[in-house]
Parts: structure tokens; C-alpha cells; sequence
């Protein structure tokens, strides 16, 4: 039997699937470096977060779901740092981008 | 033991793809880029004998993981080491593969 | 379903492997081989070996694709060398002949290997409880096959000394690897900030609970050594010089708390590198600290590299 | 077979102690080390002498069982008379190369701590570590790490000139002995797949002729030539040994290719089954006298005298493979002499080649270089160093009395014994076309000096007496009683013999 | 150990003492005029303790042994005696300094090994014996350093080498025949007849023994290395060194009738060499040369016996072998020193050296009264009869005529003023030497269980002179055609190895190739694997 919330933490995991993919097209299709860094960063980061949030219900316990959410929250800073520097990167190299 | 039979021929086509890379791959990078692939494939059989002897409340016996774990590290210092030489030779030389042997005597002075 | 995932992943493997071969650029290449380490991991997980997952993630994957981004870095331009030393169509063709030749010689045995399967396992989760480590494979490294840990401690001041000594002689004594500009600002500064206290925390909690679940000295000291590269490509550390005794220390310490502790087993239980009962756990957590101590400096020196500056 | 016998603690301190040594040589740095690896390497002597000797009288192997857990869960060290001899050959040939090291690679007064002399002492200790590791382990795992330790330890001593054509024949050395660590890496996964076990002496008794055991043998075999540099596999050898400083030269050309060709030993008169070992070991021969005859050849050609030295390895590592199908041939008297001649080979070859690039290095110091065709004068300005390469040159030609002389009679005989003539011809092959390349070197440095050269710096007497003592030890094997030698047999699986 | 063993000892000990006494600067300076001194344990031994039990010393291991037979103590006393002779007259010759030291030590090894042979009762000391005479000889080639000395130099150790092998095969043959493990020789040559390898065995002790006693086509060394040493050196060469080779065969090859196929072999080689020896000779120049040629032809002659004997299975053969090569030793020892002395003395004083060297010259015909005669009478029974006799005969004229050549070419040299009077530290070894070459024999003879030395010279008086006097008349006839001299170069032979050198050079060229592109990494890797998976197939082929 699954319950509500593991009901929603499916979808929101599936939804979380979804901006994976969408992501990985942007990041093949889009034709400069900062398009492909938006699609990328967006994507993933929401992707992510959704799967996590999605993951949720099913963590056994306390300890486990922080351990997810801290998963996330680094995710976050990491690819945030990344997406900024690569960016800042771009801008020296490429001008007018 | 199906399980492990996708993982299986997976190590074997690691090997040959990493001998293949390290004896026709001309840049020293792409040869170390390709020793890593060899030793993963060697690490995967590893993977694949200790998951064929799981058993005892064991998912897989830990004496392969626990070789595979030094052998890693081996590796690793390995790949250190050889980074450095191939830095070492390209700052010094300009050179990026190590197609000609330099036949090295006493050096002249 | 679990069989396709299976396929699929090996399938994976095998995909982020040919890129990495065949990667038209070095940048490329390494990006690649880091995208299979990550995959290999995985492949860990499905294998049941949770232990050498991490370890491939965090060294397999991780340590050597930084220091193969920084090498890539480096070792810019020599395209027409490159050219010209790739071997002709002929050795090609001997070459993919012959691996391939060693692969299905190699594939064949795998699929002759005896049912069931010999091994250890049985006797290795057995006898764990003689060490009080409840992750078998913690009692293969500490206990049952000791030596090959310490030795393999011993491997890693060998390799850090081998790439000290490339140095140049006037840089003998110096810091190694290159200076990066102290950041203030920007999100680099700011990632070292948040990240180093969770890093250093994660860290040594991953090797704390290896005596009982998945973790260890070097999937710790791996995570340890990260947060310390990340510092210092933030500028907010310079490398140690080489001369320090504090570096030496710190590199010795692992490999020789764990003689040491081989030779209180000789005194005090059944032999060398026997762990006193009783006193087994607390001995080898002990040593697990002094090596995850000699694993992170180690660890991170290699990816440093030799001495290039004067101290 | 598992347990520890007594004495068996003097395994553990023959490992230890290098180990410990380098660690602490490595912490406390300097003069220290150079001090810490004399101490070390002088013990060590003892402890080989000791070992042998425990052996000998004991009649079997020693062995220990570490942390008292027994193989096939726990590793074990072990020393029969193969391991004895070999440990013993190395710890003397390492301390007599740290003698000749206290001039050559003393640190430069005035520095605390020098790149080179601190790299060669703390990896003297390294080397000293890791050939005890790779003849007293048992288990094939822990060869490897061993291997690997040995690895790291012989490049760095190549690299030790720090010379700008140095880095690439180190970057071919560590390539191609990596490839060899892998695939004898590959090839334990694949014994302890069908086997469950890495311990030599269980595996002994495991192991048939089945397809995974044998696809191991050839893959482990195939990783050990790489890394001694058998011919057609050497070409890393001769740049990396002929570039060293002449104490690293004498290392890595006398001690460190043994290390692996004992593994080999292990794996092929140990582990394989006969039948497949029988079949396999005239390849292994045949390339080992191709090795003799092209690597004489080629050495006779050489004009760089330490790169003549160098290839004169790659011919004598040819010598130890023909040990291989006398040794299986089925024979048992012939058996124990060819295997008694491969061991002596090894032994005396160490002696004699570490005295070889000592000498060589000497001349090459003296003159200023080391072109062959002008090393006229060397005689006369140092005749110590030349006749030590003399003397050398005799044990490496077989000429008696010398412990090539008695190791390759040895061989001869079980040859012939065996029916196989056709090693003989190829032993006596190489000694003449050995006796070539010595004779060039000799008589070049014989002749009078051109009459504008100047007049070469004579040594220091210290580092010539090292290595005329080396050829000489080496010449004197071949006056020890062969019953004496009765050593390097304990422990020998006597084989049924082929079918 | 009896007296007698002790002299064996003694006599092996002495070089090898005095050459570690070398190790003293003192010593070392001192020890040219000591050379002398140390054959004379070895000359003891060779009269008091020929037959003596054999000494096996540590019986259980090394097997190392020491046996003296008659016929190799009748060899070891005439090699001693000129070893002495001729190390008396290097001290003088060789005068003082480092190149005389070095001189010293090579002389030391050389007479070791040279001594060695002839007591060694085993097969490894008598290797290393063997081994020390050949490689050793080197030293004394080169001693002058000129081009032309090391050029015969490097031929003789090539060729030493080559015959080191030969003999170390041979031996591994003979150590392989033998039941048990035994070294010894007497055993080796016991079990050599019933070996399956014995036609192998048997040939490459006659080519290693061959090579050093300059059998042809095996003896181009011999007239290269000779005149190329200093005169003692070239005594001690011709006439002690190439004896190592007659021992060898004399000692290896069983005399009783069991080899008796090779008898006629080695008869053969010996007639052919002897009359080969004659034939280059007579064309050559240099004295030195001619009398390198005299010693090829002598040991033929040596050896034909010794084959007759052989496939006759004629009883006292050895002793008589021995014995004609004995008056070889002296006779053609002391015609060495005098070369050395006929351009250094002028006036009445070179007749000291013509006249004594004429009557030895003519020894080597059988001019009879001679040690020479004594010693064909001595192989009489081996090469008297028949065709074999006829063959042996026209051999010696062909000695006189080729010893009458060496004379004028000796009385060619350009002589010393007449003030020139010869050293007296020269000039008594030599006289000493060939008063010797003349009266040993008459001793010996009788002594050597030949028989009575008159009767036997009175027996066939014309038998023995028909040569000497053909070989006069031929001499008288060729003494006008100078233009021949140098139609033959030294070593003959070696011309013909001009092609092969070049051929050895290809070859070696191409090797050099080869392993280049083996070096190559992408081949090295390939050969990796190829390697790999042949040595897999073969082990699954062999298992299946």
C-alpha cells in the first residue's frame, strides 16, 4: 500500500526526472555556453531538489532525510559555484556573450 | 549469478579498450587516461568475483573489495606519478608523448 | 527490470569508456572519464560493494580527475606531435585485434569460473567479531590482511616522495604546485567557506564509521584531502614546504602507528600486526586516525605535485 | 605449512625493519637518512645471514603467520631457500651500494638537506623494503602491492640525475611496468575468482589446468616480463638503467628484476600444474636465449659503455628463463641442477652487474664520459675500477672460476642432461659473444691515453674497492662448494615431471 | 697428504702465491727477477712425484684433484724447466718498470694454468687450468702494444674463447656420461666410449685441444700470436703453452684402441698439419714466423702419432707422445731465446748462439745424435710403417728443410757490431736451455721406459738420415728463391675470413635494426599481447 505522501513523492520524483531531461537536451541543443549553463543549472538544481523532495517519504528515518536535504543543499552550492565561475570565465573570453 | 554477467563482459571490454588505448594512443595523457580504464576493468572483475561470493549476510566478499580498495589507491599514486612525469617532460622538453626513446648515456660535460 | 538496469549501466560504462578514448580534445577526454568513474560507482552499488563505491567515487573518480584536469591544463598544444606519433592503420588493426583477442579470453574464463563460487566471505564475516569491527571489509584491511594496508600506507609516502623528488634541484625544499590567487569574493571564496567545516565533518565521519558501516581511512582522508585542495585553490592555503617536519609527520604517521601497532601485537597478542583482544578496537581506531591523517596529506600532496616555488 | 615456525620472528624484523627505516628516514630527513639507511642496511645484512642461515639448519622454510590469522583469510611471510638466497643477495649488494653511495651521493656540506642524496638514501631503505616484501610474501595480493612498492622506488632511483631526456624513458619504464601491474592484477582476480584463495601454497594445491587458472598464468607471466624486461619486451630498460646514477644502476640492473623473475619462479613452479607449465616454459626459454643472442649482439654494438652495460642485463635476464624447461623438464637431478644454476645465475649476475655499473660509473666519472672507443688511459689512471669490470666481465662471460662459470655448467649440464642441446648451444653462444663486449671495454681501457686528454681525475679509493669487491664476491661463487648451495633448494615442490 | 702430493700443490701454489704477493708494491717491483723462482716447485714435483696416489682435496663437494701420470710429469718437468729458463732471460730482457710488472702478472697467471694442466685430475680444475693458459696467453701477446700485437692478440682470445666452449661442452658431455657425480678424469675418459654422445663429445675435445696445439685449420693463431710476443713469451707460447692442448688430448682421449675410428681421424689432421706447417713456413721472413710455422708442423707430427697409436692401440703410445713432445718443449723454447739473442751479440760471440741453435734446428729433421732424433725413434713404433712411415719421413725433411730456412733467415738478421757482446742474464739461459734440448733426451729416454737411447738411434742408421739429408739438398735448391718470401701472409687462413667479417657486420647491422623497431612502443605493446596470448594457447592446448 502506498500512502499519499509516497504518492506525491513519486510524482514529485518523476517531475524531478523530467527536468533532468529537459536539462540534458538544453545542454546538448543550446548553442552558446551561457543558454547551456542556464538549462543546465536550472534544470538540475530543481531537478534534484524535486527528486529529494520526492525521496522524502520514503527515507526511514530522521537522519536519513537530513542526509538527502544536505545532499541537495550541497548540490546547490556546488553547482552554483560552478555555473558562476564558468560564467565569469565565459565573460573574459567571450566578449559580448 | 545473472546479475553479474553484464558487469562481467563489461570488465573484459574495459581491458581490451584500455590495452588498445595505451599501446595506440600517441598522447601521454590519453595513455594514462587509459591505464585508468585498464585498472577499472581489473577492479570490476574484482567486483564481479566478490559479488559471485556474497553469502554469509555478506552482499559481496569483502576480500576482493578490500583488495580492490588498496589496489585503488595503487592506482591512484600511480597516476600521480606519471601526471608528474609527463608534466615534468612537456615543461622541460615541449614534448607530449614519448614516441622516441631518448637512448641516454653518460651525459657529456 | 533489475537485469536491464544492469545492461544498461554496463552498456554505460562501456559508452563513457570509448568517449574517453576517443574524445577529441584532452579536456574532453578527462571530463569523460570522470562522467565513467561516476558510472563505475554505480556499478559498485549494484555489485553490493557500497565500501568500493565510495572509495571509486572519491578517489577513483574524484582525486585522479582533478589532478588530470590540472595536467590537462598544462599540457596544452603538441597536436602535430601527437599526429605524427599515432601509430599507422596496421598497428591499429594488430593492436584492436590483440586486446580484443584478450578481452574474450578474458570474458571466457570469467564465464568458466566455478559455481558456487569460492571465497572468503563466510569465514570474514565470522571472525570480525575477534576485532569488534562490524564492516567486514574494515576487518579485511585492519585485520586479516593487514599487511597489505600497511604496505600499501608505506606505497603512498613512497609515490609523494617520488614526485617530490622531480623537482628541480634548486626547488628542493620549497612548496609545491602552483599559487592561486587569495580570493576575498566570489563564489570560489564562498564555497570554501561553507563547504570546508561540512567537508571536514563529512569526512571524518566517513572514516569514524568504518569500522561499522561503509566508509573508511581512505574514502575519509580522500573527502579530507578534497576540502584542503579546495582551500587552496581558493587561496586561502598555500601548500606546506616540503622541508617541514610537520609534513613528514603527517605523512609517516599512519604507516607508523600501524608498525607500531604490529609490534605491540607481537608483545602483547599472537604475533605481528595481531590485535590485542580486548584492546583491538580502540587500537585500531587509533591507528584509522593516524592514517586518515597520512591518507588526506598524502593525498593531497600528490595532487599538488613537486616543489615550485621556494618556500 | 601455515603456522610459524620458529625463527620465523626474523621474517617480520627483515621486513620491518627497511620499512621503518625508510619511514623514519623519510621524517627525519638530511644527513639523518643517509645515517638511518647505513644502520639499516648493515642490520639488514645480518638479519639475511641469519635467515639463511636458520633456513639451512633447519632444513625447511620458515614461515609466519601474521597476525595470527591463517591463509587463506590471513597473509603469512615465508622464506625457503629461494627467498633466503635472494634476500641475502640483495641485502649484500644494497649495503655494499650504500658504501659506494656515502662519496657519490653525499649531501653537499653547507645544505641541510639535499634533492638527490636525501631521494637515493630514503629510497635505498624504500627498495631494501620493498625486495623483502616481494621474497618473503606468501600471498599473491600482497606481491603485487610489493611489486607496485618496487615500482615506484626504481623509477625514482632512475630519475635520480633529474636530466631533461630522463623524463621520457621514465615515462616509458612506468607505462609499460604499469600495464605489467595490471595484468598481474588481472590475473589474481581471476585465481582468487576460481579459487578463492591468493596464498602460494594453498593455490598450489588448488589450482588445475582450467581455463581461468591458465588465462591467469599467461596474463600474470605476461605483466612480470614487462616488468624484467625480457626481450622482445625491454625497451624500456636500457635507457632507464644506462641513465641512472651508477649506484641506482647497479640496483635496478642487479636486484630489481629479480624481485619479479621470483614471482615468476612462483608462479611457475608453485602454483601452475605441470603439464601446462611444461608447455608453456620452452616460449619463456625461447625468448629468453633470443634475449641472450640479440642483447649481446646489440651490446657488442653499443658506443656508450653504460648503455653497453644496460644491454648486457637484457642478454643476461635471458639466462634465468632457460632455467624454465630444464627445471620442468621431468628430470629431478637434472631439476635440482638447473634450478641450483638459474639461482646462482641470478645471484652472481646481481653481484656481477651492480660491480659493472659501479665500475663503469667510476671510468665515466674519471674521463668525463663514457664513449667506448675512447676510454683509453682508464687502465692506467684507475686499475682497480677496470679490473673489477674484468673480473665482472669473466663471471658474466662463465669463464672459471666465477659464479657464472658454475651457474652456467650447471645449466649445460642440465641441458644436456635433459636432451634439450639446443639451450647449450645458446649458453655458450652468449658467453662468446659476451666475451666480445667485455673485451672491447677491457681493451679500450687498456690502451694508452690519446696524447692530448688530460689526465682523468682518479677516484676516491672507497667506491673502487666497493666495486672490486662486488666482482669479486661474484667470482667467489664459483669456489663455494655446490653442496653448500644445497640452500636454494629447500622448499622446492619436486615435480612428478610431465608425461 | 704424502711428500709428493705436497709437491703437487706446491706446484700450482707457487705462481699463484707469488701473483698474490703482487698485491705488495715491493713485491710487485721486485717480482721480474723473481719469475724464475716459480716454475721450480712444479719441476720438483715432475721428478719426485710422478704417479703418486692422486690428492682429493675435499672429497665430498669440489672434487677438486690433483693426479701427475708419467707422461704428464715427463711434459710438466720439460715445461717447468722452460718456464724457469725463460723467466731467468725475461728479467733481463723485459728490464724494469710497470710494462715489465704487468709483464709479471700475466706471466704468472699464464704459468699456473700452463703448470695446471698437467696435474689437474678433475675436470673443473682442469677448466680453469685450461682456461687460465689460454685467456692469460693474451696478456703476454699484447705486451708490446703494437697494432700488430693486439690484432694477434684479439685473434688468439677469440679464437681461446671458442675453444673454451668447445672444451666446456665437452665436458658438460663427459660430467653427463659419467654415473654419479664424479668430476673426476680418469672417470669422465672411462665412461667416454660408452657415451651416446660420444662422437660429439670426442669431436669438441679435439677441436677445443686442436685449437690451442694449432692443429689445422685450427692453428692460424698460432704463427700470428707467436712472433707477436716478446722473445720469453714467445718461448714459453711455443714451447709450453701450445702443450696444454697435447696434454688435453693425451689425458681425454682413451689410448687403448677404444676410439680407434679417431685414431685415423686425428692421424690424418696431424700428417696434414705437419706437412701444412712446412709449406707456410718455408715462405716466410721473419724467423719468428718460421719458427711458429716449425711448432704447428712439430705438434702435427705429435698428434699423427698420437692417432696412430690411437687406432693401433700400440701400448706406450702416451709415453711416447709425451716424450716427443717434450724434446718439442725444450728445443723449440730455447730456439726463441735465440732469435731474441742473434741481433743483439756481433762477432766471434754469435756463434754462441748460431752454432748450438744450427744443431737444434736440425734436431726437429732427426739429425741424428740430436734430442730430436731420440724423439722420432721415440714415436718410431706409432709412425714407422708403411705409407704412414713414408708420410712421417718426408715430414722431416720437410723440418730440416723448413729449420734450415729459419737459420738463414736467423743469419739474416741484421747482427750486433762486434763490440756487441750478448747479456749474460740472456745468454745463460739460453745455453743453459739448449744444452738441455740436446742432453735431456739421452736421459729421458731410458727413463720414460722407452728403451735404450744408442740402440735405438743404431738401429736403422740410414732410416733416420734420409731425411735430414733430402731435407739439406731441398734447402740447398730453395736457397736462392727469396721471391717467394711473403707469398704467404701469417695465419694464412685468416684471409679467408675477410668475408665472413663482413657478413658478421651485416648481420649485426641488421640486428641493430630490428631491435630498434622492437623498441618502437606501439610494437612493444603488441608483442605484449601476442606474447600473452601465445603463451595462453599454448598452456590450453597442452591441457586439453
Amino acid at each position: 500500500m502506498i500512502g499519499a505522501l509516497q504518492g506525491l513523492g513519486l510524482l514529485a520524483a518523476a517531475a524531478g526526472a523530467g527536468f533532468f531531461l529537459a536539462g540534458t537536451v538544453g545542454l546538448i541543443r543550446f548553442p552558446d555556453t551561457t543558454s547551456r549553463l542556464h538549462a543546465l543549472t536550472k534544470a538540475d538544481n530543481l531537478g534534484l531538489g524535486l527528486v529529494v523532495l520526492g525521496l522524502l517519504p520514503f527515507a526511514g528515518s530522521l537522519g536519513a532525510a537530513l542526509k538527502l536535504l544536505l545532499v541537495w543543499g550541497l548540490v546547490l552550492l556546488a553547482g552554483g559555484t560552478v555555473a558562476q565561475m564558468i560564467a565569469a570565465r565565459v565573460r573574459g573570453t567571450e566578449p559580448g556573450a | 549469478m545473472s546479475a553479474v554477467l553484464p558487469y562481467s563482459i563489461a570488465a573484459a571490454a574495459l581491458v581490451a579498450l584500455g590495452l588498445f588505448g595505451l599501446v595506440v594512443q600517441a598522447a601521454v595523457l590519453r595513455k594514462i587516461l587509459a591505464f585508468n580504464l585498464l585498472g577499472g576493468g581489473v577492479f570490476l572483475l574484482f567486483g564481479v568475483v566478490a559479488r559471485r561470493g556474497a553469502g554469509a549476510g555478506a552482499t559481496a566478499d569483502p576480500v576482493p573489495q578490500a583488495i580492490v580498495i588498496t589496489g585503488l589507491v595503487v592506482a591512484f599514486a600511480a597516476t600521480a606519478l606519471a601526471v608528474v612525469l609527463a608534466l615534468r617532460m612537456h615543461q622541460i622538453t615541449g614534448a607530449a608523448t614519448i614516441a622516441e626513446a631518448a637512448e641516454d648515456g653518460f651525459p657529456d660535460k | 527490470m533489475g537485469g536491464l538496469v544492469d545492461w544498461l549501466l554496463a552498456a554505460l560504462v562501456l559508452g563513457a569508456a570509448a568517449w574517453t578514448l576517443a574524445a577529441p580534445t584532452g579536456f574532453a577526454a578527462v571530463v569523460g572519464f570522470v562522467g565513467f568513474g561516476l558510472l563505475v560507482t554505480l556499478a559498485w552499488v549494484r555489485l553490493g560493494a557500497v565500501d568500493v563505491a565510495l572509495t571509486e567515487a572519491a578517489i577513483g573518480a574524484g582525486a585522479t580527475g582533478v589532478i588530470l584536469l590540472m595536467a590537462v591544463v598544462r599540457l596544452r598544444g603538441g597536436a602535430e606531435e601527437v599526429s605524427a606519433a599515432t601509430p599507422g592503420r596496421a598497428v591499429m588493426v594488430a593492436a584492436g585485434l590483440l586486446a580484443g583477442g584478450v578481452g574474450l579470453a578474458l570474458a571466457l574464463a570469467v564465464l568458466a569460473l566455478p559455481d558456487p563460487a569460492p571465497g572468503l566471505a563466510a569465514a570474514a564475516m565470522a571472525r570480525r567479531g575477534e576485532l569488534g569491527l562490524g564492516n567486514p571489509v574494515a576487518a579485511v584491511l585492519m585485520g586479516y590482511r593487514g599487511l597489505d594496508t600497511l604496505l600499501e600506507s608505506v606505497v603512498l609516502v613512497f609515490a609523494v616522495l617520488a614526485v617530490w623528488s622531480m623537482a628541480p634541484d634548486r626547488r628542493w625544499g620549497g612548496i609545491p604546485g602552483p599559487r592561486f590567487p587569495r580570493q576575498e569574493a566570489g563564489p570560489l571564496a564562498l564555497l570554501a567557506r561553507l563547504l570546508l567545516p561540512i567537508g571536514l565533518v563529512i569526512g571524518i565521519h566517513v572514516a569514524w564509521v568504518g569500522a561499522e558501516a561503509p566508509g573508511g581511512k581512505f574514502q575519509g582522508g580522500t573527502i579530507l584531502a578534497a576540502m584542503w585542495v579546495l582551500a587552496w585553490v581558493a587561496g586561502l592555503v598555500q601548500p606546506p614546504a616540503i622541508a617541514s617536519q610537520a609534513v613528514r609527520l603527517a605523512l609517516v604517521a599512519g604507516p607508523l602507528a600501524f608498525l607500531l601497532a604490529g609490534f605491540a601485537g607481537m608483545a602483547l597478542g599472537e604475533g605481528f600486526l595481531a590485535w590485542p583482544p580486548g584492546l583491538a578496537k580502540p587500537m585500531i581506531l587509533l591507528v584509522e586516525a593516524a592514517m586518515t591523517l597520512s591518507v588526506a596529506a598524502a593525498l593531497a600532496l600528490l595532487v599538488a605535485g613537486p616543489p615550485e616555488r621556494a618556500a | 605449512m601455515s603456522g610459524t615456525t620458529p625463527g620465523g620472528w626474523l621474517l617480520v624484523l627483515a621486513l620491518a625493519l627497511p620499512v621503518g627505516g625508510m619511514l623514519l628516514a623519510f621524517a627525519l630527513g638530511g644527513r639523518t637518512a643517509e645515517r638511518i639507511a647505513l644502520g639499516v642496511l648493515g642490520l639488514g645484512t645480518v638479519l639475511a645471514g641469519m635467515i639463511a642461515a636458520e633456513v639451512y639448519a633447519a632444513g625447511a622454510p620458515l614461515a609466519y603467520r601474521l597476525g595470527g590469522w591463517a591463509p587463506p583469510l590471513g597473509l603469512r611471510l615465508q622464506a625457503d631457500g629461494l627467498a633466503a638466497a635472494m634476500l641475502l643477495t640483495a641485502a649484500l649488494v644494497l649495503l655494499a651500494v650504500a658504501l659506494f653511495g656515502r662519496a657519490a651521493q653525499a649531501t653537499p656540506p653547507g645544505v641541510q638537506e639535499a634533492r638527490a642524496p636525501f631521494t637515493f638514501w630514503t629510497f635505498l631503505l624504500a627498495l631494501a623494503a620493498s625486495l623483502a616484501a616481494a621474497f618473503l610474501g606468501g600471498d599473491l595480493f600482497n606481491l603485487f602491492v610489493a611489486l607496485e612498492m618496487l615500482t615506484f622506488a626504481a623509477l625514482s632511483l632512475a630519475c635520480l640525475d633529474g636530466r631533461p631526456s630522463q623524463f621520457r624513458s621514465e615515462l616509458r619504464y612506468l607505462f609499460f611496468a604499469l600495464i605489467g601491474s595490471v595484468l598481474y592484477l588481472l590475473g589474481t582476480a581471476l585465481l582468487y575468482g576460481a579459487h578463492g584463495t591468493l596464498d602460494i601454497a594453498l593455490l598450489a594445491e588448488r589450482a588445475g589446468a582450467d581455463l581461468p587458472t591458465l588465462l591467469a598464468a599467461a596474463l600474470m607471466t605476461a605483466g612480470l616480463l614487462a616488468k624484467m624486461a625480457l626481450f622482445p619486451l625491454h625497451l624500456w630498460l636500457p635507457p632507464a638503467h644506462a641513465g641512472a646514477p651508477p649506484a641506482a644502476s647497479a640496483l635496478l640492473s642487479g636486484l630489481v628484476v629479480k624481485a619479479a623473475f621470483v614471482l615468476l619462479l612462483r608462479l611457475w613452479i608453485w602454483v601452475l600444474p605441470p603439464v601446462p607449465a611444461g608447455a608453456g616454459a620452452p616460449l619463456l626459454a625461447g625468448l629468453g636465449a633470443a634475449a641472450i643472442l640479440v642483447g649481446s649482439l646489440i651490446a657488442l654494438r653499443q658506443e656508450r659503455l653504460k648503455l653497453l652495460v644496460a644491454y648486457s642485463t637484457v642478454a643476461q635476464i635471458g639466462y634465468l628463463f632457460l632455467m624454465l624447461p630444464l627445471v620442468l623438464a621431468g628430470d629431478p637431478e637434472a631439476a635440482a641442477r638447473a634450478w641450483l644454476g638459474g639461482i646462482l645465475q641470478a645471484a652472481s649476475h646481481a653481484f656481477a652487474k651492480a660491480a659493472m655499473f659501479l665500475s663503469a660509473g667510476l671510468v665515466a666519472g674519471a674521463l668525463g664520459h663514457d664513449r667506448v672507443a675512447e676510454l683509453g688511459g682508464a687502465g692506467r689512471a684507475m686499475p682497480m675500477a677496470v679490473i673489477a669490470f674484468g673480473l665482472a666481465g669473466l663471471s658474466l662471460m662463465g669463464i672459471p672460476p666465477s659464479g657464472g662459470f658454475t651457474a652456467k655448467w650447471l645449466l649445460l649440464t642440465a641441458a644436456l642432461g635433459t636432451g634439450q642441446w639446443w639451450w647449450a648451444a645458446v649458453i655458450l653462444g652468449g658467453g662468446l659473444l659476451t666475451g666480445g663486449y667485455v673485451y672491447r671495454v677491457l681493451a679500450g681501457s687498456l690502451t694508452a691515453p690519446p696524447a692530448a686528454a688530460p689526465r682523468p681525475e682518479p677516484p676516491a679509493q672507497g667506491p673502487e674497492r666497493v666495486a672490486l669487491a662486488l666482482a669479486l664476491v661474484s667470482v667467489a661463487l664459483g669456489l663455494v662448494p655446490l653442496a653448500s648451495f644445497g640452500l636454494v633448494q629447500i622448499g622446492r615442490p619436486i615435480l612428478g615431471g610431465a608425461p | 697428504m704424502t711428500g709428493a702430493q705436497a709437491l703437487l700443490v706446491a706446484a700450482i701454489a707457487a705462481p699463484v702465491l707469488l701473483l698474490a704477493a703482487c698485491l705488495w708494491d715491493g713485491a710487485r717491483r721486485r717480482m721480474p727477477g723473481l719469475l724464475w723462482l716459480a716454475p721450480l716447485p712444479g719441476l720438483a714435483a715432475a721428478l719426485l712425484a710422478a704417479d703418486t696416489t692422486p690428492l682429493v682435496l675435499d672429497a665430498a663437494r669440489l672434487r677438486f684433484t690433483l693426479a701427475l701420470d708419467a707422461p704428464s710429469a715427463l711434459l710438466l718437468g720439460a715445461a717447468a724447466l722452460l718456464w724457469s729458463a725463460a723467466g731467468a732471460y725475461a728479467s733481463r730482457y723485459m728490464g724494469r718498470g710497470p710494462g715489465a710488472e704487468r709483464f709479471a702478472l700475466w706471466w704468472l697467471i699464464t704459468l699456473s694454468g700452463s703448470l695446471g694442466v698437467f696435474v689437474a685430475g678433475d675436470l673443473a680444475s682442469f677448466y680453469l687450468a685450461f682456461a687460465a693458459v689460454s685467456l692469460a696467453a693474451f696478456g703476454l701477446i699484447v705486451q708490446d702494444g703494437t697494432p700488430r700485437a693486439r690484432r694477434a692478440g684479439e685473434v688468439t682470445l677469440l679464437l681461446a674463447v671458442m675453444g673454451e666452449i668447445c672444451l666446456l661442452l665437452a665436458f658438460a658431455l663427459l660430467a653427463e656420461a659419467v654415473q654419479g657425480p664424479s668430476l673426476a678424469i680418469a672417470d669422465a675418459v672411462a665412461a667416454l666410449p660408452g657415451s651416446p654422445a660420444r662422437g660429439l663429445a670426442v669431436g669438441l675435445l679435439v677441436a677445443g685441444f686442436g685449437l690451442k696445439a694449432g692443429l689445422v685449420p685450427l692453428h692460424v693463431w698460432l704463427p700470428l700470436a707467436h712472433p707477436a710476443a716478446p722473445m720469453p713469451a714467445s718461448a714459453v707460447l711455443s714451447g709450453a703453452i701450445v702443450k696444454a692442448g697435447i696434454i688435453g688430448l693425451l689425458r681425454f682421449l682413451p689410448a687403448d684402441g677404444a676410439l680407434s675410428d679417431w685414431g685415423g681421424i686425428l692421424a690424418g689432421i696431424g700428417l696434414l698439419t705437419a706437412f701444412w706447417g712446412v709449406g707456410c713456413g718455408i715462405v716466410q721472413a721473419n724467423p719468428k714466423t718460421v719458427l711458429a710455422y716449425s711448432t704447428v708442423s712439430q705438434m702435427g707430427v705429435t698428434v699423427a702419432a698420437l692417432g696412430m697409436g690411437m687406432a693401433m692401440a700400440a701400448p706406450g703410445t702416451g709415453m711416447a707422445v709425451a716424450f716427443y713432445a717434450t724434446h718439442h718443449v725444450l728445443a723449440k723454447g730455447a730456439l726463441f731465446l735465440a732469435v731474441g739473442l742473434a741481433a743483439g751479440s756481433g762477432g766471434w760471440r754469435r756463434w754462441l748462439v748460431l752454432l748450438p741453435a744450427l744443431i737444434l734446428a736440425l734436431g726437429f729433421g732427426g739429425l741424428p745424435g740430436t734430442g730430436g732424433a731420440l724423439a722420432k725413434a721415440a714415436v718410431k713404433p706409432q709412425l714407422g710403417e708403411g705409407l704412414v712411415g713414408l708420410l712421417a719421413g718426408l715430414s722431416a725433411a720437410g723440418s730440416t728443410l723448413l729449420m734450415l730456412h729459419f737459420m738463414r733467415r736467423l743469419i739474416a738478421l741484421e747482427a750486433g757490431g762486434t763490440a756487441d757482446r750478448p747479456a749474460r742474464g740472456l745468454l745463460l739461459p739460453w745455453l743453459g736451455l739448449a744444452a738441455a734440448a740436446l742432453l735431456l733426451p739421452w736421459a729421458l729416454y731410458g727413463a720414460a721406459g722407452l728403451g735404450d737411447p744408442w740402440e735405438a738411434l743404431g738401429k736403422d742408421p740410414v732410416a733416420a738420415l734420409w731425411p735430414v739429408l733430402l731435407g739439406a739438398a731441398l734447402a740447398a735448391g730453395l736457397a736462392r728463391q727469396d721471391r717467394w718470401l711473403g707469398a704467404v701472409p701469417e695465419g694464412d687462413l685468416l684471409l679467408l675470413t675477410g668475408k665472413a667479417r663482413r657478413l658478421g657486420a651485416a648481420c649485426g647491422a641488421v640486428a641493430v635494426r630490428a631491435e630498434a623497431l622492437l623498441r618502437a612502443w606501439p610494437i612493444a605493446g603488441l608483442a605484449l599481447m601476442a606474447l600473452l596470448l601465445a603463451l595462453f594457447g599454448v598452456m590450453l592446448a597442452a591441457a586439453a
